[in-house]
């Protein structure tokens, strides 16, 4: 590759820490990228990629936590030892995951807009430089007034991705840049990376979604354990992924387990920053779901979904409608409420506590609701680990022993061993690699069929849900937009935000 | 903090205690209030650090006050952790109810009195006796960590693992025993170690100021003595208490910042790459 | 807007009631008997009654707390039991002694301490950051009742050479005044710094953290411009309230060891007295500022929240 | 890297610079200094701070060393004359006493004015009148007031408790306080009160205006209009600061007559005041100074011009104790007097305790009898003095003493020495075993000097067989409290110490005198036939061998009863700088030297 810009050569961090130390988090890294080229790379989580951009950023401190050694040589200038500050601007610059948090939280983005522009630009093209940026990611001026809290993640990322514009870096690092957001959001960032490609930046973009590679990439790297494994061109139409999921048997359609009646739901009074406290977050939800049927709930972040699912588990009120349980059950206690609905989280690593045993985790409802006596706990805990397929060895292990899909497993066997009527998943497999995710969903559909559970799967990603349900559900700004058959709705969307959805998935 | 250090630190604790076990079990520092001794006698064998102006065996009063210091110590620090982590998770889970209100109306009040007025206030409504210190100390240390604690439980109960146990069935008061402050124990260790660094410096001004611990000898009643010798250069009742005190107060401030470390090593899961 | 002030007097109110409450009971009702102080050599029963009865002991909790929250509402603060200075004059003289005092020590120790925790900060886990927190160990670990010893001693053993007065006050010049509070300001610093020290840089080190703090650097921001426009602006809120929360008890507290011991008649030392010799109308007027003060100073703290920190700015 | 370092550096010289600006623009909103012509200060610092300046309330020394300068008594006592005599002072000359010691007749001195205030028609200080010292003497007995001087007078002039219980009003005359004419006045007492002049003396008898009184109300304490020597400037808890009264009278200084003795004042330089009329300094200032440690290196360093020498210091101060003598290095800067003080410290027992006290079965009166007098035996008055006053006080049986006329030199110093195996037999005898001993709690007012007088009195019992758990420390928050602790009747043992109001030692018996029992000033609710027979006939006595003898029989009964542990004078070292020509005192006289104090200047 003659007209690389980047090259990487022998890139090599061990770490520093007691305890770790002589760990190698990157084992020998040697690639290219060449100008305006479009570099994905993957890997499973722990594999070094996040380590890479920073080591590429020079954010990491060499000699304190870790040593680097290597060489990073941009346009033939050495990179390596060179703390980010110390660069002429203009080299590589990098943008993260948490869009908001990733902008300073007290000054306008304006402000933080114009310091880049005051560092790396002279005195007279800076403003339109600026605007500029601005026009070309179809951003309007006014938001340079705003606080990064009063905008939404996409446009923080898009901002992100404008003040990269206004320095217009030889290679922008792009650490999962969408991962954060919705599927409509998602697209707008790639699109606002593809525009400052075209404007002849190269971009690294780091993501574990390997179809976002696959679907924007030129090239594709894939690490694992520290060392690139693979680096090739990405052929047209390639969709790199997994065995497709078997899709499950479909309900039996008879009496329904729950019946929402125009749910209306408000905001926190505490709640998110945003400033929409007391106003609609569910405006009218009507639904109903028959046993061992699959629904899932799909919509832009924000539309209402996760509200939706803790109200059903009764940990946000609601403030008008009705949500009838199996039959005429309206208000249950809070003991009958959890043998009626039962939520997965979107992060397993948050949603186990920290300081209890596996053990400890699963037996805790089974003691509260059961009849289950302590001396049989023990044997109930091993029959419901091996029904999420892991063996009792973990019965002594802390969450933080375990892996991200070990730790969702445990998190389902917690959720289902009250045979709860209605099992809801909240984003189940966001936060998980393309492998395990799929591991994770097939566990889903496996024991809804066992225990004839209702599952309501809830997502932003109309792909992977719809291949394991029944009935699509997808909303907008507090309300049912549209609710049919998952086939028909996908052949024929009705509803805009369907279709867009639908558009954005297939890219 | 390095764990060599830390040990060091645990090591220290351990001699301090174990000293005070030998005087709870007699061993030593019994005779801390015969004056039997010359006045401000110099080091001698058979009095170690030299004797105070009325004779009393300096050496055997600072080994006493070593005891006398982890009794408050530990009192004050466990009952004011404890109430504060108590009244804190409370406040913090329900926010803006009225648990919360009342809490934190309290809290306010407490900190509108200042400390030393306050001690002073309840020493004497008790009439001068180490209970009433002790109690002043708790009744006003719990405050900070009730507060740290309140916004503690703010953001644990957002996270899902306690979401999840409401979700399961557990009642609020089980849900704050067994997955709040159970999550909060680096906190609430730090924050104890603080409480009782807090405690043994403000024995040090209450028995300055005449209203310290009374039935026994400390380390605020010597160097209260103190006061009056170092001015004509006589150092032994001084360096006895203050040193031994300065070291304790260290070690407990340094297994706080231990414990507070640990803790916010915890909660960045990403391990040490990050800046 | 309106229910915004509604809300803030009323839990005003609720406070005040609460510490005016607290301390009387305290205070004054179980506090020290005057009448013995104020009784002559050789007393009858009769006297003894007659003092009793002037100074109210003979009335019951809630008309004695009545009486005082009426005389409060009327701004009369009445007389030192002990000294017979009309009670807001005493209050005023010494209440801006105890500021004048500590002042410059708060101001000194504040600025300090932030500077040498953006210092520990920015060299965090290496030898600037590890000598800094020593130090700040040190000084936490020090009773300010030993500083204070140590640098008696100091000064009286350093004989006559000595430039700065043992004990004792004045503001007749400029060098007289920073002569007078050198020494208090010192110990002030010393014991101050390292608790500061503790929090600024604990503040510092978790916004470092923060991801717009990676950003600002993956897009060439220099250690200066990271500390100072991005990492101080958000580290401001709890600044501000370690600041703004100190403000009353430096005004109603003072501080009673630097003052008794350095001869400085400021308003820690008559408080003290206050207490220890059981003078209700110094006593209840000390509270009832102090709670003025501090809902004040919650107002105050609350107007500077929304002013560095947008998001509450916008949310009301 | 050291680049950035050296930008953190200006940054901190930067707020560093802008933090002492500030310092020093808020300095600046101070006063200018003020240029003053070179002006006489005197600096007297006192161990603890004066809080109250209106004469009524003057019950402690250091209210009476303010009070005394800024006010006139009728009488003062003489500069440098010991035993204490004394002298006119706003009264023109001593009183004349009718035969049958009943009246007392006053001449005042003509042209004494009050100083200027506002509390004044014109604002200017008018002449003091005999209606004055009325005025003065009514408003103890007026409850208003909260008098805690009235107990002087109380029962002994002729319708003045009458008055008070009538109402206290002003506008009626008392019939025992008889205006002569302007300037005289008589005084018409119950019975003799042989004691009446030196009560004219003491600062609770000092003149006020009733205009002032009226006028400032409330805060009368903090603003003395008198006639003495001095005014008042300033005044807070850590000082206060009097100007020379300008319209003072001139009273030249005869020496011989305040009583010079070359032989003990030659070397002060006193010599230099003679025929001068005092004040002699510009300005007295009064440093309150609580913390010992504080007030010696304040002395050391100059700061102010006297203090007491702290126990701590004694033995740097003193090359030898008898005589004492000042270590030669101080000599070139200081001078000193070693004097004892007109006090008694001693722990009365309280006869009404259970165990200890005085009992109506006369077989249980015997035990507990041999109970106290076991304990008398048992307390190391030797140690004591040498631990606490560093050897220097003087220990004497009874309490009448040294500094006392009635003083007894030749009483048997038995019961001030100790014995501790005497002790455990009388405790054997009288069938005292450490199981049925009684509780002997210890009352002291928290400060630690209380604590370690009390662990030292803990370590004597345990020699003669107290068990350890038996005596215990009981601190009061406040002095107050201990007061009432006392005048309750709740303590065993009353450990006090007694300053002499006057110099007669009647000012001491009468503390066993029965019909004084508590609330009175009996604190020990001591109780014996004979002893109030005696004091009775004594009170009313002028002073002569007769009285004396009484004096002394009942010094011994006290002594027979084992009524208190006792006794010690406490002596005490006045330092002072050479600049300053003074005789210090500390004692009753309250404060009357300073008017003598000149200042050179080097």
């Amino acid at each position: 590759m003659s007209d690389s810009i980047l090259e990487v050569r022998d890139l090599t961090v061990t770490l520093r820490h007691r305890g770790a130390s002589g760990r190698r988090l990157l084992d020998a890294i040697d690639f290219s990228v060449a100008a305006g080229e479009f570099v994905g790379l993957s890997g499973p989580s722990g594999s070094g990629k996040s380590t890479l951009a920073l080591a590429l950023l020079g954010l990491i401190d060499d000699g304190k936590q870790a040593s680097v050694s290597g060489s990073i040589e941009l346009n033939g200038g050495q990179l390596l030892g060179q703390p980010a500050a110390q660069r002429d601007g203009r080299c590589i610059a990098g943008i993260f995951q948490d869009p908001v948090a990733a902008l300073n939280p007290v000054r306008t983005v304006g402000s933080q807009l114009r310091e880049v522009a005051q560092r790396h630009l002279p005195r007279g093209s800076r403003q339109s430089q600026v605007q500029s940026a601005l026009s070309s990611l179809q951003l309007p001026d006014a938001l340079l007034q705003r606080y990064p809290f009063q905008l939404s993640g996409g446009q923080c990322q898009r901002i992100a991705i404008c003040m990269a514009m206004v320095i217009s870096p030889a290679v922008l690092i792009a650490d999962e840049p969408t991962s954060a957001l919705d599927t409509l959001s998602q697209q707008a960032v790639m699109q606002a990376l593809d525009v400052l490609r075209q404007q002849g930046s190269a971009i690294v973009l780091i993501s574990h979604d390997r179809r976002l590679i696959g679907r924007w990439c030129d090239r594709s790297m894939v690490m694992d354990a520290g060392r690139l494994t693979v680096n090739q061109a990405v052929s047209e139409g390639e969709l790199p992924g997994g065995p497709k999921y078997r899709k499950p048997a479909a309900s039996d359609g008879n009496s329904p387990v729950l019946r929402c009646h125009g749910v209306v739901a408000r905001h926190r009074a505490n709640g998110s920053s945003k400033g929409n406290r007391g106003s609609a977050a569910l405006a009218g939800i009507t639904f109903e779901l028959s046993a061992g049927e699959t629904l899932a709930v799909v919509g832009p972040s924000g539309c209402g979904k996760s509200t939706l699912a803790r109200v059903l588990v009764g940990l946000h009120p609601a403030s008008g409608g009705r949500i009838q349980w199996g039959g005429a059950l309206e208000r249950p206690s809070r003991r009958q409420r959890a043998r009626m609905a039962q939520l997965v989280f979107q992060n397993p690593a948050l949603s186990l506590s920290p300081t209890k045993t596996v053990m400890k985790l699963i037996a805790e409802p089974m003691l509260l609701h059961t009849t289950v006596s302590r001396s049989q706990v023990k044997d109930e805990v091993a029959k419901w680990l091996a029904r999420v397929g892991l063996s009792t060895e973990l019965f002594d292990r802390y969450p933080h022993q375990l892996s991200g899909g070990q730790q969702q497993r445990i998190a389902i066997a917690r959720a289902i061993c009250l045979e709860p009527r209605v099992l809801i998943a909240d984003e189940p497999v966001a936060a998980l690699d393309d492998d395990t995710r799929q591991a994770a969903l097939r566990l889903l559909a496996q024991i809804q069929v066992q225990h004839r559970m209702a599952l309501i799967l809830i997502s932003h990603d109309l792909s992977s849900v719809t291949k394991v349900s029944d009935r699509v559900l997808v909303m907008d700004a507090g309300r049912v937009v549209e609710l049919g058959e998952t086939a028909g709705v996908l052949a024929a969307p009705s509803h805009p935000l369907t279709q867009a959805l639908l558009a954005a998935d297939c890219g | 903090m390095s764990r060599w250090a830390a040990q060091l630190c645990w090591s220290i604790l351990g001699t301090y205690v174990a000293i005070a076990v030998g005087v709870w079990c007699g061993l030593w520092g019994q005779n801390y209030d015969l004056a039997g001794g010359p006045k401000w006698g110099g080091i001698s064998s058979d009095y170690w650090l030299g004797t105070n102006l009325i004779g009393q065996d300096i050496f055997a009063r600072s080994l006493t006050s070593v005891a006398t210091a982890l009794q408050t110590g530990l009192m004050v620090g466990g009952l004011a952790t404890m109430a504060g982590a108590l009244a804190g998770a409370c406040a913090g889970y329900w926010r803006g109810r009225w648990p919360d209100r009342i809490l934190l109306w309290l809290m306010g009040v407490i900190d509108a009195i200042p400390f030393v007025l306050l001690a002073a206030a309840i020493a004497y409504a008790l009439g001068a006796q180490f209970i009433a210190v002790a109690l002043a100390m708790i009744l006003t240390l719990w405050v900070p960590v009730a507060r740290l604690v309140r916004a503690e439980t703010q953001k644990l109960r957002t996270m899902p693992y306690v979401e999840s146990a409401q979700i399961i069935g557990v009642s609020p008061v089980l849900i704050i025993l067994r997955h709040i402050l159970p999550n909060t124990w680096h906190l609430l260790m730090a924050q104890g170690l603080l409480v009782m660094v807090a405690a043994l410096k403000a024995e040090v001004v209450l028995s300055f100021l005449g209203i310290g611990s009374q039935a026994s000898v400390s380390w605020g009643v010597m160097i209260a003595e103190s006061t009056q010798e170092v001015a004509s250069g006589r150092f032994n009742n001084f360096l006895a208490a203050s040193i031994p005190l300065f070291g304790l107060v260290f070690v407990l401030g340094s297994l706080a910042d231990f414990f507070q470390s640990r803790r916010a090593g915890d909660s960045r899961a990403s391990g040490p790459m990050q800046a | 807007m309106r229910d915004y002030l509604l809300k803030q007097s009323l839990n005003a109110v609720a406070l005040m009631i609460g510490v005016t409450l607290l301390s009387f009971s305290l205070l004054v009702y179980f506090g020290p008997d005057q009448t013995y102080s104020l009784l002559g050599k050789n007393p009858t029963p009769e006297q003894i009654a007659s003092v009793h009865q002037q100074l109210g002991y003979d009335q019951n909790f809630a008309e004695r707390y009545l009486d005082f929250l009426k005389r409060m509402l009327v701004l009369d603060l009445g007389y030192a039991q002990s000294s017979g200075e009309a009670v807001s004059s005493l209050l005023a003289r010494t209440s801006m002694i105890s500021l004048a005092l500590l002042l410059p020590g708060f101001v000194l120790g504040h600025a300090l301490a932030l500077l040498l925790s953006m210092l520990s900060a920015q060299y965090q886990g290496r030898w600037p950051d590890r000598l800094i927190s020593m130090a700040s160990m040190v000084s936490m670990s020090t009773s300010t009742v030993v500083v204070i010893i140590a640098l008696q001693w100091w000064l009286s053993s350093s004989g006559d050479s000595g430039w700065f007065p043992v004990r004792g006050w004045s503001t007749d010049s400029v060098i007289d005044y920073l002569r007078h509070i050198a020494m208090p300001t010192l110990a002030l610093v010393l014991v101050s710094v390292g608790y500061h020290i503790r929090i600024y840089r604990a503040v510092i080190c978790e916004e470092m953290g923060q991801d717009y703090v990676r950003t600002a650097r993956a897009f060439g921001a220099g250690p200066v411009v990271v500390l100072f426009r991005h990492v101080l602006p958000n580290c401001l809120l709890p600044i501000i309230t370690r600041v703004v929360f100190s403000v009353p008890l430096l005004l109603v507290s003072g501080s009673l060891l630097l003052e008794s011991y350095f001869g400085i008649p400021g308003i820690g030392k008559v408080s003290f007295d206050a207490i220890t010799n059981g003078d209700q109308p110094v006593l209840l007027a000390i509270v009832t500022f102090s709670g003025v003060a501090l809902v004040l100073v919650q107002n105050l703290a609350d107007a500077l929240y929304r002013w560095v920190d947008p998001r509450l700015r916008v949310q009301t | 890297m050291l680049e950035k370092t050296n930008r953190d550096g200006q940054l901190l010289r930067r707020v560093l610079l802008a933090t002492l600006g500030m310092t020093v623009l808020l300095g600046c909103e101070d006063r200018a200094p003020e240029q003053t012509p070179q002006l006489k200060v005197y600096r007297h610092a006192m161990d603890q701070a004066t809080v109250d300046l209106d004469p009524a309330a003057a019950a402690t020394i250091y209210s009476t060393f303010v009070v005394n300068n800024v006010y006139d008594t009728l009488f003062m006592y003489k500069y440098l004359a010991r035993p204490y005599a004394l002298k006119p002072n706003l009264a023109a000359t001593l009183p004349e006493v009718s035969a049958d010691g009943l009246s007392y007749t006053i001449r005042l001195r003509r042209g004494v004015k009050f100083i200027d205030s506002p509390a004044f028609d014109n604002g200017q200080g008018r002449e003091v009148t005999a209606a004055d010292v009325v005025y003065s003497m009514m408003r103890h007995f007026d409850p208003a007031t909260r008098s805690q001087g009235a107990w002087l007078w109380q029962g002994r002039i002729q319708g003045l408790d009458q008055w008070a219980a009538a109402g206290a009003d002003y506008s009626k005359s008392v019939s025992g306080l008889e205006l002569v004419d302007s300037h005289q006045l008589r005084i018409h007492l119950t019975r003799p009160y042989p004691q009446l002049p030196y009560t004219l003396a003491n600062a609770f008898s000092a003149v006020v205006p009733k205009e002032a009184v009226d006028h400032f109300g409330r805060e009368f304490s903090r603003n003395p209009v008198g006639s003495g020597p001095f005014e008042l400037v300033s005044f807070d808890t850590s000082k206060a600061v009097l100007r020379a009264n300008e319209g003072f009278r001139s009273v030249p200084v005869d020496l011989a007559e305040e009583g010079f003795d070359p032989a003990v004042h030659g070397e002060l330089g006193i010599e230099a005041i003679a025929g001068r009329s005092p004040p002699f300094v510009d300005e007295l200032e009064f440093h309150f100074v609580p913390e010992s440690s504080a007030r010696w290196a304040a002395f050391r360093r100059g700061e102010v011009d006297f203090t007491l020498a702290p126990n701590e210091v004694l033995d740097l101060t003193l090359a030898q104790t008898s005589p004492p003598q000042m270590a030669e290095e101080l000599q070139t800067d200081y001078r000193m007097r070693v004097a004892t003080e007109p006090a008694v410290l001693f722990n009365i027992f309280n006869m009404d305790s259970e165990g200890f006290g005085q009992h109506t079965d006369p077989l249980q009166n015997e035990r507990q009898h041999a109970l106290r007098c076991a304990i008398i035996a048992g307390f190391d008055w030797q140690q004591h003095n040498e631990r606490f006053y560093f050897d220097l006080g003087e220990i004497f049986p009874g309490v009448i003493p040294p500094d006392v006329a009635e003083f007894d030199p030749n009483l048997s110093t038995d019961s001030v020495i100790r014995d501790v195996d005497y002790a455990k037999r009388l405790l054997a005898e009288h069938g005292w075993t450490a199981e049925n001993l009684p509780l002997l709690t210890f009352g002291v007012p928290g400060s630690i000097t209380q604590r370690n007088i009390f662990e030292q009195f803990r370590s004597f019992m345990l020699d003669i067989g107290y068990p350890r758990d038996k005596v215990v420390l009981q601190q009061f928050a406040t002095f107050g409290d201990l007061n009432r602790a006392w005048k309750r009747s709740e303590l065993p043992i009353i450990n006090k110490g007694w300053g002499l109001d006057y110099p007669d030692a009647e000012n001491i018996l009468q503390l066993f005198y029965g019909p004084n029992r508590t609330p009175g000033s009996n604190d020990g609710n001591y109780q014996n036939d004979q002893y109030d027979l005696w004091y009775e006939k004594a009170s009313v006595m002028q002073p002569g061998p007769e009285r004396t003898e009484l004096y002394r029989s009942m010094n011994r009964l006290l002594i027979d009863d084992c009524a208190a542990i006792t006794g010690l004078s406490r002596t005490q070292v006045l330092m002072w700088n050479r600049r300053a020509i003074a005789y210090p005192d500390r004692a009753m006289v309250g404060g009357f030297y300073l008017r003598f104090v000149d200042v050179v200047e080097d």
